[in-house]
């Protein structure tokens, strides 16, 4: 098992045991600020060395695939778990999102294992935040006034993770690798050691979870499992028909299958005030996210071989 | 020494809608404002700070009492119902009054 | 504006008693609390909160009186003598009675 | 329960002048202070406390009425004009009189 | 001088002139994480290479000393400081567990030296920890009721320390060395910059218990200075008797002659509130850690230099 | 350009756009600790290496220089800006002594460039820092008693800057290069990277100060440009006399034309209460870093290159 996963399982069993244990809240800012700088300037430093054009095909395909999940969730939500429209539609916006945390952590599973990925992913983890949260918006709220999505979008653009994630992609592009090579030292080298701390208040915050969990029961759980794999298997598809490298479409499945824990739930704060928080951080942070980590990200990787022994690559 | 009443009005509630709260409370009135990071208990459960999603902030406004209704009024039509919030207001005195 | 009586009963002390401390509140009574980190000095000297021994932690309870009371009474009970603690109650209006 | 009243007055100001402040305060009487950090916005504008240069304190002190008038004649004396602050003060009980 | 020793004396002198330099508290706690983790893990590394049960009986005996250490300065402290039964039996505890910041100080004193020590130490800071939290009580309460000593275990084992640096040790168990190295740039190759930075914060934190100091007078300041030298033979003699190298006796003489600041002053708090809790952090924080880190750790790096060459390895 | 001054520039971006990202205070804290030792053991080491005494006359004449600055600046604010007395005396200190992010600027450019400088350069920081605040103080209050002065002389010399500037300085001279080798990998390795956190918080804030400069106009956009390319050019001289390296006159040339946003106005705050601290921040931050930053040390470069192909060195 990585050794961040350990770090992970670390911050779970010290929360369920109440032990003193708590990192500031300005550590875990420090950290997630870090992070996301450093994803944003490996994508950079990559889109550097592609024909942005070249892209662009992939990039409409994934954003569709952004607008598109929710959708899939949604009457889910709605039918099977009985939930309120609102609720239905924030959490389905939490899963048509995507999680920076998890693709970090794919990032470093595929890493240790020597696998290679197209590098300019970052680019999709920026694309994926945003439309799940309009389809969120407009599923809750019907297609409501230009100004108001307006003001939403808005919003969601300049919140944390977007413009770091945003300005490390352009910072990377154009300082180039060598440029970036003397910011290595804070941003890149410690990278595994800066999400491992990440992932042990991540496993405290998973742990404070589970109060809620057990209230919601049941449904919850088997929608935090089951979704993550039914998207996983739809960005496998598409990564599979974009030509992607079988370690590209890992990363793409995992996006698919993360759920959103800090863009999503502010925006959805905001604009759908009415959706109860707890029952989506519960299924994405309490359920989602400890299976991606621990159970689904390998499983992705053994699905994709799979797809690609069998149908080789597109 | 000379003293002007006013009242104080402390509302502890969501961090996440910082930014809209302090404008809405700007628009009802209000001169001023501090603001504390907290954490707490309520009727929505246990937010401890630790983490984006459930820091609280305690904000207090001091202003005159129709000010202080008018805010308590507002909040009452707009977050009440949707948001992890508390509201409650005391009498103060303050030096100078022409400020709130 | 319809306003209710409560009362707000603030406790500055040492952090290193939180978990116990909110606890015992709780089970004398309070519905929520909520706490800012703080630093001061008082008869048992400075606390500057700049290291894990000299932290203060202000707690506020808004409570009706009679929980007020039981709260005062348990902390000079269990606290009051060994640890470095101030207590004040004021009070308050406020809008929903039915959460205190 | 027996209680004793007494006055909490409330600081806002900016943390630069904290050292010349306290032992100002301590001079005029307190026997003891509680500090938090603030952030605000006020008539000197937004003090967002990113940054050393706009940080706020927020500043409570228990006493009886004498020694809250003589600090607020002496902040109003040496600090009102120059520097970002509010002040006020409100009524409150406390439990152990002899220490306030 | 090693440097890291400097960066105390400049928090020291920092203090006592009344600078306005301070670390936030929210540095201290991240800079406290990062050498619990990393000493932990450390730790953890080396177990995985050592049959544990060749460990078994070393842990037995040192875990006999950290039982044996406060009864014998707890009669001292009542008979000649006159103290109060609760302030000696908390004192006691303080000096019979140990200080991490003190180990972490003895670690980079021996690796500037190049001198060789069991690498599974840190498994000791772990052993050392408690014992004498478990006497500190009894001694102040008397046999208490189960329950109540129960209560008081549960809090010291989840505490802050022990929850990082069990931790630690597991996930260096697990993972080894090969699976940690990812993790190096942030927890291993920077520990003596972050020692630095903690000991210019503890050197702050110092210099604000003279205050204490001067008011309590001649007794404290003896007995801080005496009782880590004499523990400190004991921590030899045990040393020498169990078969450790000679850089393996200092660090536990270092231990032994260290007083913990952290896990037992939090613990006492609660278990035995009526002791004062000036009085011990004064002593431990404001005689003995500065003692140890000056003075002490060439002292019985001497001493084990003179007992090894007299006797012979045991 | 330099990546560090992206990330200005994206702070600046970020702020200018109303973005939600937000750096603790904490980690701004802990980023101007780590700048300021790693500056100031970076001096130490290099004053280890040179005999003190042939220092003295440069020393000597930086000193004089820190004096004389403020004295030209501040009948221009009088006269041509109109400021009232203490206004004009707390900009002319703000001028008259240095920023220690902007010295960080220019060892960066520098060292991206390879182009040597005299590595003592980090005492001449500590130098320039105080005068400049004598002279401020005495402007605006006359020649106040040598109480008054004295109790400000005490402050600014414990300030959080100087403390740690000077104390990195004697660390470095005592344990020298070899010493501070082991601490490389926190404060050395990583600097680039956390000049380039900082410089992203410098950017939210400069961003801040827009506000108040369109209040107050153009006089202090004038000022804020102007001054500090007279002050280079001032610096570029006398590095020239004092015969140090083209290098080292960039560095002097930058020293003087930096404007300080840390130690003087937390001094001024104390001494001048009555000078309003939103204009002096405003030039200094909201004009002359970002100018210095993205015009200013490049241009001092270009001058200095001219200067010493017309003249020859000294
Ligand atoms: N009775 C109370 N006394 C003090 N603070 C409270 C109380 N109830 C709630 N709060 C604070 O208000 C926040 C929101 O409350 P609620 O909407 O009841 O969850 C909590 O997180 C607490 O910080
Ligand atoms: N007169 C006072 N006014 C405001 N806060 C006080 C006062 N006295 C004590 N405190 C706060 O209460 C804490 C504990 O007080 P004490 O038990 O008197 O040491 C101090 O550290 C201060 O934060
Ligand atoms: N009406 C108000 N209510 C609450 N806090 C205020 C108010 N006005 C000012 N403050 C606080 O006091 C600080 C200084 O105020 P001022 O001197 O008006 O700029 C501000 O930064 C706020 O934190
Ligand atoms: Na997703
Ligand atoms: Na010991
Ligand atoms: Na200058």
């Amino acid at each position: 098992m990585d050794p961040v996963v350990l770090f992970f399982l670390l911050g779970v069993t010290a929360g369920i045991l109440r032990s003193e244990l708590r990192l500031p809240v300005q550590v875990y800012e420090l950290l997630s600020i870090l992070l996301l700088l450093a994803i944003g300037m490996k994508g950079g430093i990559e889109l550097a060395r592609q024909p942005f054009l070249e892209l662009l095909g992939q990039m409409v395909a994934v954003v569709a695939m952004g607008f598109i999940l929710p959708l899939l969730s949604f009457p889910v939500l709605l039918r099977f778990g009985r939930l309120p429209r609102a609720d239905a539609a924030s959490i389905a916006a939490h899963y048509g999102s995507v999680s920076v945390g998890t693709f970090a952590v794919v990032v470093a599973y595929l890493g240790s294992r020597d696998i290679d990925f197209e590098a300019y992913m970052p680019l999709f983890v920026v694309l994926l935040e945003i439309p799940a949260i309009l389809v969120g918006i407009v599923l809750a709220k019907g297609l409501v006034g230009g100004e108001r999505l307006r003001e939403s979008a808005h919003e969601v653009l300049l919140g944390k993770s977007i413009v770091l994630l945003v300005g490390g992609l352009l910072i990377g592009w154009i300082a180039g690798a060598d440029g970036l090579a003397k910011l290595a030292p804070l941003f890149f080298d410690p990278f595994q050691g800066l999400l491992a701390l990440f992932l042990l208040e991540m496993g405290l915050v998973t742990a404070s979870q589970i109060g809620t969990l057990r209230r919601y029961g049941f449904f919850l759980l088997a929608f935090g499992v089951l979704t993550p794999v039914f998207s996983a298997m739809i960005g496998l598809g598409l990564g599979w028909l974009l030509g992607l490298s079988v370690g590209g479409a890992v990363v793409l499945a995992t996006l698919a299958a993360s759920a959103s824990y800090i863009a999503v739930p502010a925006a959805m704060r905001i604009s759908v005030p009415e959706a109860n928080p707890a029952l989506s951080l519960a299924a994405s942070l309490g359920v989602t996210f400890p299976f991606n980590v621990l159970v689904g990200i390998p499983l992705y990787h053994w699905l994709a071989g799979q797809l690609y022994a069998l149908i080789g690559a597109a | 020494m000379e003293q002007h009443p006013r009242r104080l009005l402390t509302i502890v509630t969501e961090s996440s809608i910082e930014s809209h709260l302090l404008r809405h409370i700007e628009r009802w009135g209000a001169h001023g404002y501090t603001i504390t990071e907290a954490r707490g208990k309520g009727a929505r459960g246990v937010r401890e700070g630790n983490w984006e999603a459930n820091r609280n902030l305690r904000i207090e406004v001091v202003c005159d009492d129709a000010t202080a209704d008018r805010i308590a009024a507002g909040l009452r039509e707009h977050y009440y119902d949707n948001y992890a919030m508390i509201l409650y207001t005391c009498d103060v005195d303050v030096l100078r009054p022409e400020k709130f």
